[in-house]
């Protein structure tokens, strides 16, 4: 708290400054009178689009020392006009959820609890695994010979936002695994 | 409503039932007695006549602020204190020394709870001293704030002399004591001018909001709180001085009783019925039974309480209680007042009604152009 | 949409899905536009419509049928535009059967697999031999054009459809020819009559006269009218000929390629186009090329062929050169023209291998891993419950997601580990759950759902160990091939020879740009070596360009991210054409051309966008035209040269092989070149119109875990009275991963509830806000009444119908803000043979009080109603129904009435998957059935 | 200057801000409301608001934070209706047309209003819409921002003050939470934000939101600290159909008029303004709505009125009051001696 100042003490203020109801002016606090919205004090405004329904909003992502502190419609968007629906208002939640989980998460086999993994581990048991389940059901040709060197040891499921980019490096690298089980949200 | 056998994995329920239930349609109230049917069905709904109403789910539509027990407590003690305030200037001015002093204990003891109840009850007690920000007419509760602090300086004054007296001067004051005993004639008369202020200032809080019954109560609520004030500073006073000394006491406390029946007769015959109601019925009802009765044994009390200090005793504490009953059930009338929709709506289509009827139609919130 | 003068919306809840979209319907409403809801339920688009008319689910193509009915019969089509634009004058083979002949079938049913053969379906060719085929991509399947139609289509067809030979079809311009397409219309959609409407829709007759007028008034030179439809047509069995519907309804009208015009597709995810446009999806490869089939694709030139010849009109005629692009930019250097440019590193699929059918491979073992990238099966996916079993089977699992989602916790806290079904400890499921980045943590682009790629920035780095899936899988496939590098197993050439070299940043991230770079495709030699392509026209059939997924060449034209740019809607037209890209070729109205008559000029000044500009010999308007932009109207084309230039200047239809929209497809469809009324699978309702009951050509799964109930078969129709849709609130996101875990938006629906009529109610005793148990013949789940007026009991066929809303976007579970019952668990598995896509829109079901049984008695609650009902695994698997036809061969049946213990009376194989399945398409050109045996 | 009730020009002006200021406030047009919630999030989520509720479904159609209060400060209400209620609501809109302008008329603030004074709606009686069988009415509440605002004037603390836009806001920094506002406000707007009011669901210990300010009082600031820069607030901003409009107080007064009128023109006699009269019993509010019944049917109270507007006759019955107890007590003592 600011020291007490005998002139600044709003019952003087209300004397002083014509407020004399104590409405306004003289009420003020020094907090009130600095206020400014984040947005301002945002370090970093990245354009943005709703990552919910595929009407497509725009949306303005401002940051501050690398932590994402308002996400709200991009005005500039001919699609949505900076406007946004709860799920698109909220998104700011998605980013900064305490729910989150952002550690990797490993459950063995038969096991009963989350243990931790180092992810670096993680990914290389998960091409192993890849591997491995690619060559067990591998099919080289089908009952009549006729070729298919594919396997239908690996399947996938997408959601449908994941980006374009990286759709385009699953169906790459999958097709090239020959594995054909591929499949995403657009069918579900 | 239990339907399967498995309706015991429900949630706990809260109190009143589990989904505030109540359509958005009309309804209609028939008799008292289907009371508790509608609006969330906590609490008893009591009747007036078939009436056509129209409200959101039966949700509360104004807000009552959060007072509770704390604040209960601070309109008896602050009452107390004010009235004994005018008692101690009294007895000072007549000459009664015994009287100046209980007055006075009693009013600083009232002053010594009141005051932190007052803190307690605010959602962030730190900052109590905020209410010495502004000086605001506008807000009775500003307003209460400088009546109450000033009073609470002259009480401490005119409090500390007496003690001092007391104990024969030994408390360790030094060269202050002069000091003391100069200061002691203007604080008594700030105590006392500040007195009425103390005791009335908190029947305009409440009929200052937009709580039904308490605002429906602005007309009459002072006279019942001053009163209310006198009979229980008088018992106070009259329970703790002797019989000689507290006849002024005797005959505030009677004087009390009588401005508190006829002011809530009063204060109820300027109300809307359905705003009265929850002063006549349920908890709030029952207290304010209950404090009348009370205040008229205790009144009788007075008329005997010459006679016998048992009596003076007695009668003085029942009227003390008389008041603390009076304030918890105004408190919780208005609490209750705002639980139920039709207590708001309902007083308030009359009114503009009335005031359409009388050809006032240009004042009207809902406009059709 | 804005500038449609009605819009009519059916099939979809628009404002509660899309509501900054509906924004644009709100304008339309503001400026006298004519708003109506068709739907069953009274929802928050009802609500801001003139009309909410409620309807039976499932029975759209009643009610559009009876549309295009009176139209036709009242001459209140738009002539012109038919007549030039359309295929209604083309003149079908006199093989073709119709439905009016063969009490609900088309010609060339085989009973034995399940499908058509659709050799009759032709146009007659002018010379014999020659059919023309659609080739679209985009209209083929449901004549928006926004669309570009669903994930799907048979496998075997992955851009639209075989075959696609050069040649017109015979046409009689006076549409009097009855085997003119226009007179099969006519005849075909007779039935569809008002009265049937009512009959079968519960669609009083005011309220199709109120549309029917709507329509009509509002179409025509001067005035447009708008569909707009979401998962409420396509989460049917049947659901692409719902769009169908009304892409020929629309047609007729000329409400197509016009302002305001057009079938709206209103999609639920950021990026549900993209991810069609750039498929992870079984059956295609990007650009809606098809995944290659064995026995339909043997070669390349085959294969190509299938998609489109190089000799026919229009588009897809290039699409050898979009092939060779794709195949260039994925294995480069080792895809040369002496290797059909690795055509054979591609797999084959021999049959669907889609998410359904993936699951019951998973049952029997026959999967080891499954990847879930953002997605939540255990909830989102129809019959949850199979699904979560389904991944018992697993070896390893990999969820990438943002929070605890119940497809990674279903082996600690399901709802069968409740049940005593599954115990953790028996699972030997390895789960990996990986963290995953959102949207604000990585850049990329997403596709929306008029095609506009719009590019995100990165605002802030992921937090943790959380990674962008292009980080993993860029990661994922360098670990693989660094494994692979000493192999000479050639089946690792694929991988080993994948052009792999993304450039990353000093944190070793790979760049987003290059993929969208190595999308748009750019010269691989020549003068221009290494420069991006700016047009789909560049590319060759030679190997010197490559390009990822053609439809978005052009995105990074110049070496600029076009899809990242942001000028201001303020600073430029209504169509924003610098506001990011759309594909193809940065366009934003499909089929533009048809918004001029056959003389290039604007219907009317009212409805003006593209004309032809006779001075400067050019199409002009404010949009790109979608056409080629010198090309006459009075141009009759080049039929011999193939390609673009082969379209005549009134071919408004660029995409297709003959350029016309079509009233009738001849081919790419599976269930039927013109809509027609089936009743849904669980239907209880005798089909109103034909003897045959059901799409014969539906996929369906027999297991005693995907029971259906009985619909007309059998006696016991009572246990499964009712029928429930299930849907989506707008407060919450499809399984609930991006919505039930923010307080924001968990707090606004709290819980699972279902809508029900206050007649239902009634009828079965549930309280306003209390508790009900809903069960099907796949599972039991509890929610709270919203008993509400919203809900109509509809009158259909003398019977009562009451339909049940159930939103479906809760599941069990201790991780997110609010829980509940999954509804999914309800459905079963039927899917739309076209499309692969599961029906959710009607299902049958009872509706009970109070809460549901705990632990193992829920289960046993299902399988006693089961039991009463006599279902057996081919209940309501029946695949003809109309007389004539033979049945096809029945599965082995088992009987559940006995009351024995579920373990006795399951004692068979956990599941049968005899039943027809989607067809493949043999190299014959005869259908057969589809790959999996059990 | 000074006034606590009736028309009132410049409601910032009499707070010391001088007349170069704008007021500003909201329009929320119902009729196009599409219930869609976006307002509250947005307004959440700005404002770092607590998560309201006990996570249940409320029994009020798609309504589950059920009221304005400490932690919503703007709530979307849903009612569904029948044929009957509907032709009721005609009924009483009709009426309110007839009544016309107020004859004593404002003098100032709302310019040009749209409707004509005793408006012959024989005419819009004739051809209404089709009265539906059903509709369902959705409404965005917001805290009213009126032109005598209990709330602040009762507040002791100068917590509450009138901004230069004429809003009324808490500053949270300077609320001790007396509560005296709460009684205060006529619409039930402003609460105390307690402890309890954030319950995670069950035992679980799900979601624990950090909840700023707890013990003050809350409400809706007009986004405050957004129109400071210029910025307009996060529910106006958010909303998709602009059913939430935001500008300066008199153009808002302005469009709903214009709106009223063009809604009577269609026949839909229902529609109404709340909060559009400067000589209502808040001198009018900053938050103006547009409504198809009447007020109660929203949960909004049909005749609300400062309760300060009466604050000099309480003074005076006070002071009377006080006198008739320093009478007393004189003649206690003047009778004591006896």
């Amino acid at each position: 708290m600011p020291r007490f100042s005998f002139l600044e003490w709003p019952v003087v203020r209300q004397l002083r400054d014509g407020d004399i109801l104590g409405r306004g002016t003289a009420v003020t606090s020094q907090h009130t009178r600095d206020k400014k919205p984040r947005t301002v004090e945002a370090d970093h405004v990245a354009h943005s689009v709703c990552p919910y329904c595929a009407v497509g909003c725009g949306q303005l992502v401002y940051s501050k020392d690398g932590k994402v502190t308002q996400i709200e419609g991009d005005p500039d968007s001919p699609i949505s006009r900076g406007r946004l629906c709860p799920k698109g208002a909220a998104s700011e939640q998605l980013v900064n959820s305490p729910r989150r989980v952002t550690t990797v998460r490993y459950r063995r086999p038969h096991g009963t609890e989350w243990e931790d993994l180092d992810l670096e581990t993680a990914l290389d048991m998960i091409a192993d695994r890849f591997l491995e389940a690619r060559r067990r059901h591998w099919e080289e040709t089908d009952e009549k010979g006729r070729t298919l060197r594919r396997t239908m040891g690996i399947a996938s499921l997408g959601g449908a936002t994941i980006d374009n980019e990286e759709n385009y490096l699953a169906k790459k690298l999958f097709t090239a695994a020959g594995a054909v089980q591929m499949e995403n949200q657009a069918r579900i | 409503m239990t339907h399967s056998s498995y309706d015991e994995y429900r949630q706990p329920e809260p109190e009143g039932g589990r989904r505030k239930r109540g359509g958005g349609g009309k309804r209609r109230r028939r008799s008292p007695l289907d009371g508790g049917a509608g609006g969330d069905g906590s609490h008893e709904m009591a009747m007036v006549e078939d009436v056509e109403f129209e409200s959101y789910y039966g949700r509360p539509v104004v807000k009552a602020p959060p007072w509770e027990t704390p604040i209960g407590i601070y309109l008896f003690v602050g009452g107390l204190a004010g009235a004994s305030g005018l008692l101690q200037a009294g007895a000072a001015l007549s000459g009664n020394a015994e009287l100046r002093r209980t007055a006075r204990l009693v009013a600083i003891g009232a002053v010594g709870v009141g005051t932190p109840a007052l803190v307690i009850d605010l959602g962030r007690p730190e900052r109590f001293l905020h209410m010495m920000r502004v000086f605001k007419v506008s807000s009775p509760m500003s307003l209460g704030t400088w009546i109450l602090s000033s009073y609470a300086t002259g009480a401490g004054m005119t409090a500390a002399n007496e003690v001092d007296r007391m104990t024969g001067e030994r408390l360790p004051l030094g060269p202050l004591r002069p000091l003391l005993r100069l200061a002691e004639g203007p604080s008594a008369a700030l105590q006392g001018v500040m007195g009425a202020p103390l005791a009335a200032y908190t029947a305009v809080l409440l009929g200052d909001t937009a709580v039904p019954t308490w605002n429906a109560a602005r007309h009459g609520l002072p006279y019942v709180f001053v009163s209310s004030a006198s009979l229980a500073a008088g018992g106070m006073a009259m329970a703790l001085t002797s019989r000689r000394n507290a006849g002024p006491a005797r005959l505030l406390a009677a004087a009390g009783v009588v401005g508190d029946i006829v002011g809530m007769h009063y204060t109820k015959s300027r109300m809307h019925p359905l705003e009265s109601e929850p002063l006549e019925e349920g908890t709030p009802g029952k207290l304010l039974t209950w404090a009348e009765r009370l205040a008229v044994a205790g009144g009788i009390g007075t008329l005997f309480a010459r006679r016998s200090r048992t009596i003076a005793v007695a009668s003085g504490l029942a009227l003390a209680g008389a008041s603390a009953l009076t304030r918890f059930g105004v408190l919780h009338a208005g609490h209750e007042s705002v639980k139920d929709p039709r207590r708001v709506m309902i007083p308030q289509k009359d009114r503009l009604e009335k005031r359409r009827a009388a050809g006032i139609t240009g004042d009207s919130i809902t406009t059709g152009w | 949409m804005a500038n449609a003068d009605c819009i009519i919306i059916q099939g979809s809840n628009m404002a509660e899905a899309h509501p900054v979209g509906f924004q644009w319907v709100m304008e339309a409403k503001a400026r006298g536009a004519r708003i109506i809801h068709v739907d069953p339920r009274f929802t928050r688009t009802s609500a801001n419509a003139h009309k909410h008319i409620p309807t039976r689910a499932g029975t759209d193509v009643v009610l559009l049928g009876a549309l295009i009915n009176h139209v036709l019969s009242n001459d209140l089509y738009f002539e012109d535009y038919i007549k030039a634009f359309t295929n209604a004058s083309s003149i079908v083979s006199s093989d073709f059967q119709d439905t009016e002949d063969l009490e609900g079938l088309f010609s060339g049913f085989d009973p034995e697999t399940g499908s058509y053969d659709t050799d009759s379906w032709q146009y007659s060719a002018s010379q014999e031999g020659e059919r023309v085929g659609d080739a679209s991509t985009f209209t083929g399947r449901d004549g928006s054009h926004y669309t570009s139609g669903h994930a799907g289509a048979s496998e075997a067809f992955g851009a639209g459809g075989p075959p696609l030979e050069h040649g017109l079809p015979e046409r009689d311009e006076t549409l009097q020819d009855p085997h003119t397409v226009f007179q099969i219309l006519k005849r075909h959609y007779s039935r569809y009559t008002p009265e049937m409407v009512t009959e079968t829709c519960g669609i009083s007759r005011a309220d199709f006269d109120y549309l029917a007028d709507s329509l009509v008034s509002n179409s025509g030179r001067e005035r447009t009218t708008c569909f707009a439809y979401a998962v409420g047509w396509t989460q049917h069995v049947g659901g692409a000929q719902f769009i169908r519907t009304a892409a020929i309804l629309q047609l007729l009208m000329g409400n197509v390629g016009r302002p305001g015009s057009g079938i709206m597709a209103l999609r639920g995810h950021a990026t549900i186009q993209g991810s069609t446009d750039i498929p992870t999806l079984f059956n295609l490869l990007p650009g809606y090329l098809p995944m290659v089939s064995v026995g339909e694709h043997d070669d390349f030139a085959a294969y190509t062929d299938s998609i489109g010849r190089s000799e026919q009109k229009g588009y897809w005629a290039n699409s050898r050169a979009y092939a060779v692009n794709l195949l260039k930019a994925w294995w480069g250097d080792a895809a040369t023209a002496e290797n059909d440019f690795a055509f054979d590193y591609l797999p084959r699929l021999n049959g669907p291998a889609g998410t359904y059918q993936t699951l019951m491979r998973m049952l029997d073992d026959g999967v080891d891993g499954y990847f879930l990238l953002g997605q939540n099966p255990a909830v989102g996916s129809a019959n949850g419950r199979m699904q979560r079993l389904g991944m018992s089977h697993l070896k390893w699992m990999v969820v990438r997601d943002f929070s605890m989602i119940e497809s990674a916790t279903w082996w600690k806290e399901g709802p069968e580990i409740d049940s005593g079904e599954l115990r953790t400890e028996d699972i030997g499921t390895e789960i990996f759950f990986l963290p995953a980045a959102n949207h604000t943590e990585k850049a990329g682009s997403f596709t929306q759902t008029q095609r506009l790629v719009q590019w995100r920035e990165k605002a802030v780095e992921p937090p943790g160990d959380a990674q962008s899936e292009l980080e993993f899988l860029f990661d994922l496939g360098n670990r693989i091939r660094e494994k692979l590098k000493d192999s000479t197993d050639p089946r690792d050439r694929p991988l080993l020879d994948l052009t792999w070299d993304y450039p990353v940043d000093e944190s070793g991230e790979v760049d987003p740009e290059a993929v969208i770079a190595e999308i748009n495709g750019r010269f691989e030699s020549g003068p221009d070596a290494g420069k991006p392509l700016t047009s789909y026209t560049q590319m060759t059939d030679d190997g010197s360009t490559s390009g990822g997924c053609w439809i978005y060449t052009g995105v990074y034209a110049d070496g600029i991210n076009q899809a990242a740019r942001k000028k201001p809607r303020t600073e430029q037209d209504e169509f924003a054409h610098e506001w990011a890209w759309a594909w193809p070729a940065n366009r934003r109205i499909l089929y533009n051309r048809a918004s001029a008559d056959a003389d290039g000029k604007p219907w009317s000044e009212r409805k003006k966008l593209m004309w032809w500009d006779d001075e400067q010999k050019c199409w002009s308007g404010p949009d790109v035209p979608d056409f080629p932009a010198d090309k006459d109207p009075h141009d009759p084309g080049d039929t011999d040269a193939g390609g673009p230039a082969a379209l005549a200047g009134n071919d408004a239809f660029i995409m297709q092989a003959d350029g016309r929209g079509w009233l009738y497809a001849p081919t790419g469809l599976v269930d039927g070149p013109l809509p027609t009324h089936y009743e849904p699978v669980e239907s209880a309702i005798p089909n109103p119109l034909y003897p045959q009951q059901s799409n014969p050509t539906r996929v369906s799964f027999q297991d005693r875990h995907n029971l259906n109930a009985p619909g007309t078969s059998g006696t016991h129709q009572d246990v499964y009275p009712y029928v429930f849709s299930t849907y989506r609130v707008t407060e919450h996101h499809t399984a609930g991963g991006m919505s039930r875990w923010l307080p924001y938006l968990s707090e606004l629906q709290p819980e699972l509830f279902c809508e029900i009529s206050p007649e239902l109610a009634e009828e079965v005793g549930i309280e306003p806000y209390g508790w009900a148990t809903v069960i099907s013949p796949r599972a039991a789940i509890e929610a709270i009444a919203l008993v509400t007026e919203r809900m109509t009991p509809l009158t259909v066929a003398g019977q009562t119908v009451h339909q049940i809303g159930l939103p479906y976007h809760w599941a069990q579970g201790t991780h997110a803000v609010v829980d509940g019952d999954s509804v999914n668990d309800l459905i079963g598995m039927n899917l739309d043979a076209n499309t692969q896509i599961q029906n959710s829109k009607v299902t049958a079901c009872t509706i009970r009080p109070g809460r549901r049984p705990r632990g193992k008695a829920r289960q046993e609650l299902v399988e006693q109603l089961q039991r009463e009902a006599g279902l057996t695994l081919s209940t309501g698997d029946t695949r003809v129904t109309a007389p004539d036809f033979p049945e096809g061969t029945h599965p082995e049946d088992i009987d559940l009435s006995t009351g024995e213990t579920i373990e006795e009376s399951f004692d068979l194989p956990a599941h049968h998957r005899q039943g027809p399945q989607s067809p493949g398409l043999s190299e014959d050109g005869k259908h057969e059935q589809g790959g999996e045996e059990d | 200057m000074g006034l606590l009730s009736g028309p009132e020009a410049d409601p910032a002006a009499d707070a010391g801000w001088g007349h170069d200021h704008d007021r500003k406030g909201f329009f929320t047009d119902t009729s196009i409301c599409i219930g869609c919630k976006a307002c509250e999030v947005a307004c959440k989520e700005w404002n770092h608001n607590p998560q309201d509720g006990n996570l249940q479904i409320m029994g009020s159609s798609y309504d589950n934070t059920g009221s304005l209060g400490a932690n919503t400060w703007r709530h979307v209400a849903f009612v569904e209706q029948g044929k009957d209620r509907i032709e009721e609501a005609r009924e009483t809109g009709r009426k309110l047309v007839s009544l016309g302008m107020p004859s004593i008329g404002p003098r100032s603030g709302a310019s040009t209003p749209g409707g004509r004074p005793g408006e012959d709606l024989s005419r819009a009686d004739t051809a209404p819409p089709d009265t539906p069988e059903f509709r369902w009415l959705m409404s965005s509440d917001v805290c009213k921002h009126c032109t005598h605002a209990g709330c602040l004037d009762v507040c002791p603390t100068g917590a509450l003050f009138r901004t230069e836009f004429g809003t009324v806001v808490v500053q949270e920094d300077i609320c001790n939470g007396c509560g005296t506002c709460v009684g205060g406000c006529p619409f039930g707007v402003i609460e105390r934000r307690d402890d309890g009011t954030v319950a995670p669901k069950g035992q679980r210990g799900r979601v624990q939101q950090d909840v700023p300010n707890k013990g003050t009082a809350n409400k809706c600031t007009l986004c405050y600290d957004r129109l400071v820069e210029g910025e307009e607030p996060a529910c106006a901003k958010t909303c998709p159909t602009t059913s939430i409009k935001f500008g300066d107080h008199d153009d808002m007064v302005e469009s709903a008029h214009e709106r009223i009128a063009q809604l009577h023109e269609q026949g839909m006699t229902e529609a109404r303004l709340y909060g559009a009269n400067p000589e209502d019993g808040v001198g009018g509010t900053g938050s103006v709505f547009l409504l198809l019944d009447e007020p109660e049917v929203y949960g909004l109270p049909p005749d609300p009125q400062v309760p300060t507007k009466d604050l000099p006759h309480m003074y005076r019955t006070a002071a009377v009051a006080m006198g008739g107890m320093l009478a007393a007590t004189a003649l206690a003592f003047l009778g004591g001696r006896r």
